[in-house]
C-alpha cells in the first residue's frame, strides 16, 4: 500500500476536457470520471437533465503521490477560480499491483 | 390579428404536450424525462430535419430562388449578433452583451420544425432547402461573438497570464462553431439526403419521415419541463432582459420578413427565414460562449432563450409572424 | 374453461416476451435493460394510451352508459382496498396491511393493455372511456391508504417528535396520489387526445398507435426480468401473502364482472374493469406508500405485486376473467 | 485550503427530496448527487434498472465546517433511523476559489 | 470487380451514417451517442432479426436444404476458430492467439443485417433461416477458445492458487457461450417469430419490420463513432495483426462461398453464410474472452474487430464477396 | 458513529460479479455500486459508451471494520493483480442506525 492523495473535482461537464488537459500536463497517470451528475453550488442548480451540458456537473478524481499534488496545487486553484467547481483533496492509502509498485 | 391563427397553432399535439410539460412543473409533479432520452429525441430531429431536407434539395437542385433564400438566412445570421450586441451593451458588460448576442443571433432547430408543422396544418408551401439554411444559420454568431470577445474584452486576457491556454481555445471554438453536434450531424444528415435521393429516402421514411410529428411532440414534452424549470431563474434576470427577450425575436423576425418581401420569397418560405432569425439557440451557442466567454453569466442567457424565447416563438410567435406576413403579402 | 382462451393470450408476442425475459433471469443470462429504457417504455405508453383513450372520447361523447361505466370503476377503486385492509389485518401489523391494501385498490396500466390486446385478439369490442376509468382508479387507494394511516397508526406520530415534517408530508401526499408521474401524463395525454380529436390524433398514429403493440412486447421483455428478480424474493413473504396474491385479483375481478353485469356493461368493457379492479399497482403506490408509510415493508407489497399479481394476471388472469364473463353473459 | 467535513449519504431515491430538505433547514450551501445507483445493505438489494424509485438508490455529498456537522449530525441520525441508509463522515481539505474564501 | 457493386453498397443511408461517424471523430465533433442508447439499438436490432427469422421459418418449414446451410454455418463456425489459432500462434503468445482466433470465429450481427440489406438492394432472394445459422454460429468459437486455454494454457491455472475459483468459472463461461444476451435474446425471439408466425408478425412488423433500416443506420452512425475511436489504437497493434484482420474475413468468406457453391446453396444464402463466416465479434466473444482469458489483451482483439474488420466487411467486403460469387456461380 | 475502513474499486465492468463474489465470501455486510464510469490508467481509456462491457469501468465500495479489513486485503490485492483496477483505501466515521448498531 501507498499513501496518496485523492484530489477530486467537481465541475461543469462543458468543461471537463480541459481539466483533462491540466491534469496531463501534469504528468497525472490515471484519472476515473463519473459523468453527468447533479449538484448545487454558488453558481446555482445542476439538474443534469437538460439538453445541456451547461447544466450538468461531472465528478473526476485522481489518485497521486504528494510531490505531484503539490506541484499542481496551484494550477487547480486558478482553474477553479476561473470556471466554478469544487476540488476535495484528502488522504488514502492506494493498493498497488504487482506491475504498478514499479510505474508509481 | 385573427385568434384562429393562434388557435390553429397551439390546439396541435406538440405544442400541447409543450404546455403539459410546463404544467408538470408548476403543479410539482415529479414527472422527469432523464438523460439521456432527451439526448436520443435530438439526434432523431436532427438527421430526421437533415435526411428530409436533403431529399427535397435533391429533387429541386439549386436555383436562383434558392441561393437567395440562403444568402438571406446567412444575412441574418451575421447581422442579428452584431446589432443586438451594441443594443445589449445600454445595460450590460461587455461579456454578457457577448453571449446574448450570439445566442439570439443563432437559431433553435425545434423552433424551426414546429413552424413546418405549423404550415403542414394550414396548408402553406415551404422548400426543403430551407433546412441547408437552418444550417448555414447556426455558426456565423458563434463567429461574430469570438470576434467581438476578441475585440472588446481583452483586458481578461491579460489577467489570465496562461497566453497558451489562449492559443488552443481559438482551435477548440472553431470547433464549437463548425463542428458541433448539433451542425455536423444536420449538415452530415443533410448531405446523406442528398446524395442517395428518392431511394434513400424510401427506406428511411417509415422512421424519420412518418414518426416525425409524433416525436416532436415527445420532446416537446420534455422541452416544457425544461423551459419551466428555468423560469424560475427569471427573476434574476432583470426587466430589461425580459422584455429583450420577446421584443428581440419579434424584431429579428420582422426584418427577415421585409427582406423575404423584398427578395419575393413565397410565403412559407418568408415565415421560415422569419422564425429562424426570431429563434435564439439554447444548446450549441451556450456551450460554445461558455467555453469562449466564462465571464459571462449562464444564468441570463440560458433563461432568457430556453424560458422565455423558446415558448414564445412556438406559442405566439409563428402565428404572429404569418399574421405580418399574410398583411404584408395582402 | 376453455384453454384455447389461455392459448390464445398466451400465443402473442408481448406475453411470449414477457416469458422471455423471466427465463432469462432462471437461467442467469446476463440479458439487462438499463435504465432509463424502461423509463422510455413507460413513458411511451403511457402517452399512447391516453392520447388514444381521448380521441375515443372525442368521438363518443360522455353519455349515461360511460358515466356508468366511470362510476363503477371509480366505486371499486374505493372499496377494494377498504376489505383488502380488514382481510390483510387477520395476519399483519396496521403498517403493511395499508401498503398492500392500497398497492391492491390501485391499478396496473400495463394489466390493462394487455387486456386490451386480448380483447382485440379475440375480436371483442370495449370503449375508449375505459382509460379514463382507469384514471379515475389510481389515485383512491392512496387516499384511503392515507386516511387509514391516519386513523389507525396515529402511535407512530407521536414518536417521531417533528410535528411540522408531518404536516408537510400531507402536501406531498397529496401529490403523489394526483400528481404523479402516472396519473398526470394519462390524464394529460387523455385531454390533449380529447382536444385534438381526429387530426390530432391523425399526426401522433405513426408513432402512438401503429407502433404500440410492439411497444409493449419491448416492455413487457423488461416487465419479464424485473418481475423474476422479486421472485426470489418471495419466500420472505409467507404463504398467506402469496395466496393473497392471486386470490385477491380473482376476488376483486369477480366483484368487477358482478357489478359489471347488473349495469349491463358490455363484456369487453366488464373484462377491463374486471382488470382493473384485479390488478396492482407496481410504481405509483408502492412509491406513495414508501414516502407515507415508511414502516411497512417494500419487501413485502413489491414482490407481491410484481412477482405474483401482474404475471398471473396477464398470464392466466385475463382468460379466466373472460371466461367468467362468458358463462355469465351466457 | 480549507478544513471540512465531507458527509456522504447513500439512501433510497424515493427519499432524496427529504434529505436535500434536512439538508436546506441546515444551511447547507452545496452538495452533490449521484442517482440511480445500486447497493446492497440491511434493506436487501438495490438493482436501479426498475422502473420504480423504491429499488434504487441516490448518493448524496455535502462538505461543511465541523461546527454546522455537529450542529445536523441528530438530525441525520434520526433522519437515517427512520427512513434507512447509511452515512459516512471523513476528514478532507477544500480548495476554495478566490470568491469562496469570503463565503464560507 | 465491378464498382458499381462497391457504390450499390456503400450509397446505402446505412453505411453512409457510419462514415458520418468516423468523420465525427476524425473532426473530432464532439458528437456522442451515450449509454444505454446503444444498447437501445442492439436489443432492437437482435429482436427484429429474431423475429423476422422466425417468422420466415414459419412458412418455409424446415427441409434438406435448410439443413445443409445451417449444417455449413455450424461447420465454418468451429473451423474458423481452429485453423486461426495456428495462424496466430505464427507470432502470437498462446492467450492472445485463442481471444483472437474465437473472436474471429464468431460472428457480427450488424455487419450480417447489412449485408441483408445488400441484397435487398441489388434484389437477391435469401433465406429467413440464415437467422438461425447466425444465432448457431455465435457459441461455438467460444466453446473451442475455452477448449484451447485449457489445453494450451494450463500453467496459469497453476500460478493462481484458488481451485475453487476455476470450477466456477466453467459455469460462467458456459453461460458466456450460450446464455449471452445476444444469443439468449436472438434465440429468443426466433422461437418466438416461429410460435407466433404470420399473425404474431403483422402485429410486430410496424416496430420491428418497417423500421429496421431506420434504425440499422441510427446504429450504425453510433458505430461508426466506436469504431473510429478503436483506430488510434491500431498503432499498438502491429502489422502481422492488421493484415490478420482483413485478409483473414476474405479468407474465412471465400471458404464459406466455396461450401456454398459444392453444397448449391443460393447466390444470397452463400453470400450471408460468406459474411458470417469473415465477420468477427465485438460484443458477446470478447467479453467471454476478458472473463475467461484475462490474461489476453483486449487491446488487440477489440480494435482489430471493431476498427479493422468489421469496417472492411461492411463497406467492401460485402460486395467483393459477392463479386466472388458472381464468378463462381457465372 | 463508528470507526471503519472504506475500501474503494474500480475496476472494468465486465469483473464486477467476481469482486462481489469476493466480498460475499469475506463476509461483507453491504456494498454500493455506480455503473458505468469511465477512467484512465495503465489499461487505457475506458469510454463507457460502447457497446461493450469492457471498456467500461464500474466503482464500488465497501465499509468495513478494521479486522475484517486486513482479512480481506490479501485476495483484493491478488484480484487486482489478475484483473487490473485501483483499490483506495481510507479512514472513516460511519454514522449507524439504531437498529445496525447491534448488527455490525
Ligand atoms: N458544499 C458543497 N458540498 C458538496 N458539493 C458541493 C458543495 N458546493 C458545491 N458543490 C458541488 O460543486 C458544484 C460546483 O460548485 P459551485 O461552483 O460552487 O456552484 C456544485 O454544482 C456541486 O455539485
Ligand atoms: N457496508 C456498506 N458498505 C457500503 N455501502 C453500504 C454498506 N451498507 C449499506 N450500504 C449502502 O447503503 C444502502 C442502504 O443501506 P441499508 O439501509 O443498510 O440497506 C445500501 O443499498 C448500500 O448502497
Ligand atoms: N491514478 C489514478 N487516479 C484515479 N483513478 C485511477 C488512477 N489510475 C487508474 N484509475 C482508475 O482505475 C481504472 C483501472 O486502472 P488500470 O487498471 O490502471 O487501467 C482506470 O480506468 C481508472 O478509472
Ligand atoms: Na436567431
Ligand atoms: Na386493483
Ligand atoms: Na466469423
Amino acid at each position: 500500500m501507498e499513501k496518496m492523495k485523492k484530489i477530486e473535482v467537481i465541475i461543469e461537464s462543458i468543461y471537463v476536457n480541459r481539466l483533462l488537459e491540466l491534469f496531463k500536463e501534469s504528468d497525472v497517470t490515471g484519472y476515473t470520471i463519473i459523468r453527468g451528475i447533479e449538484g448545487y453550488g454558488s453558481h446555482g442548480l445542476k439538474t443534469a437533465d437538460e439538453a445541456n451540458d451547461l447544466l450538468s456537473n461531472d465528478y473526476i478524481f485522481t489518485l497521486c503521490k504528494e510531490e505531484k499534488f503539490n506541484k499542481m496545487i496551484e494550477r487547480i486553484r486558478s482553474f477553479i477560480n476561473r470556471y466554478g467547481g469544487k476540488c476535495i483533496i484528502s488522504d488514502t492509502q492506494v493498493l498497488l499491483s504487482l506491475k504498478e509498485s514499479k510505474y508509481l | 390579428m385573427n385568434i384562429d391563427l393562434i388557435l390553429q397553432n397551439i390546439l396541435n399535439p406538440p405544442i400541447l404536450f409543450f404546455l403539459l410539460g410546463m404544467l408538470a412543473v408548476f403543479f410539482k409533479s415529479e414527472l422527469t424525462i432523464p438523460q439521456p432520452l432527451p439526448k436520443l429525441f435530438s439526434l432523431y430531429l436532427l438527421i430526421a430535419i437533415g435526411l428530409h431536407g436533403g431529399y427535397e434539395l435533391s429533387h429541386s437542385g439549386i436555383n436562383t430562388y434558392i441561393f437567395t433564400a440562403l444568402f438571406l438566412a446567412i444575412l441574418m445570421a451575421i447581422i442579428v449578433p452584431i446589432y443586438s450586441y451594441f443594443i445589449l451593451r445600454i445595460k450590460l458588460d461587455s461579456y454578457n452583451a457577448i453571449a446574448i448576442a450570439a445566442t439570439y443571433g443563432s437559431i433553435s432547430a425545434v423552433t424551426f420544425i414546429t413552424g413546418v408543422t405549423y404550415l403542414q396544418t394550414i396548408g402553406v408551401e415551404y422548400g426543403g432547402y430551407m433546412v441547408a439554411g437552418m444550417a448555414l444559420m447556426e455558426s456565423p454568431a458563434i463567429v461574430v461573438g469570438l470576434v467581438f470577445a476578441a475585440l472588446f474584452s481583452k483586458d481578461s486576457a491579460d489577467k489570465d497570464n496562461s497566453q497558451d491556454k489562449k492559443k488552443t481555445d481559438w482551435k477548440e471554438i472553431f470547433r464549437e462553431a463548425f463542428l458541433n453536434p448539433s451542425v455536423f450531424l444536420l449538415v452530415g444528415a443533410l448531405i446523406i439526403g442528398i446524395v442517395t435521393g428518392q431511394k434513400g429516402w424510401d427506406s428511411m421514411e417509415p422512421l424519420f419521415g412518418t414518426l416525425f410529428k409524433g416525436m416532436l411532440a415527445f420532446f416537446l414534452l420534455d422541452m416544457g419541463l425544461i423551459a419551466a424549470k428555468r423560469i424560475y431563474e427569471l427573476k434574476k434576470v432583470g426587466l430589461f432582459l425580459i422584455i429583450f427577450a420577446i421584443a428581440m425575436p419579434i424584431f429579428n423576425a420582422s426584418v427577415g420578413i421585409l427582406l423575404g418581401y423584398f427578395f419575393e420569397l413565397t410565403k412559407g418560405d418568408t415565415l421560415l427565414l422569419a422564425l429562424l432569425s426570431g429563434s435564439a439557440s439554447y444548446i450549441a451557442v451556450p456551450a460554445a460562449m461558455r467555453l469562449s466567454v466564462p465571464e459571462a453569466n449562464p444564468g441570463l442567457y440560458l433563461p432568457l432563450s430556453l424560458a422565455v424565447t423558446f415558448p414564445f416563438n412556438i406559442s405566439l410567435g409563428i402565428p404572429l409572424y404569418y399574421y405580418f406576413i399574410t398583411i404584408l403579402w395582402g
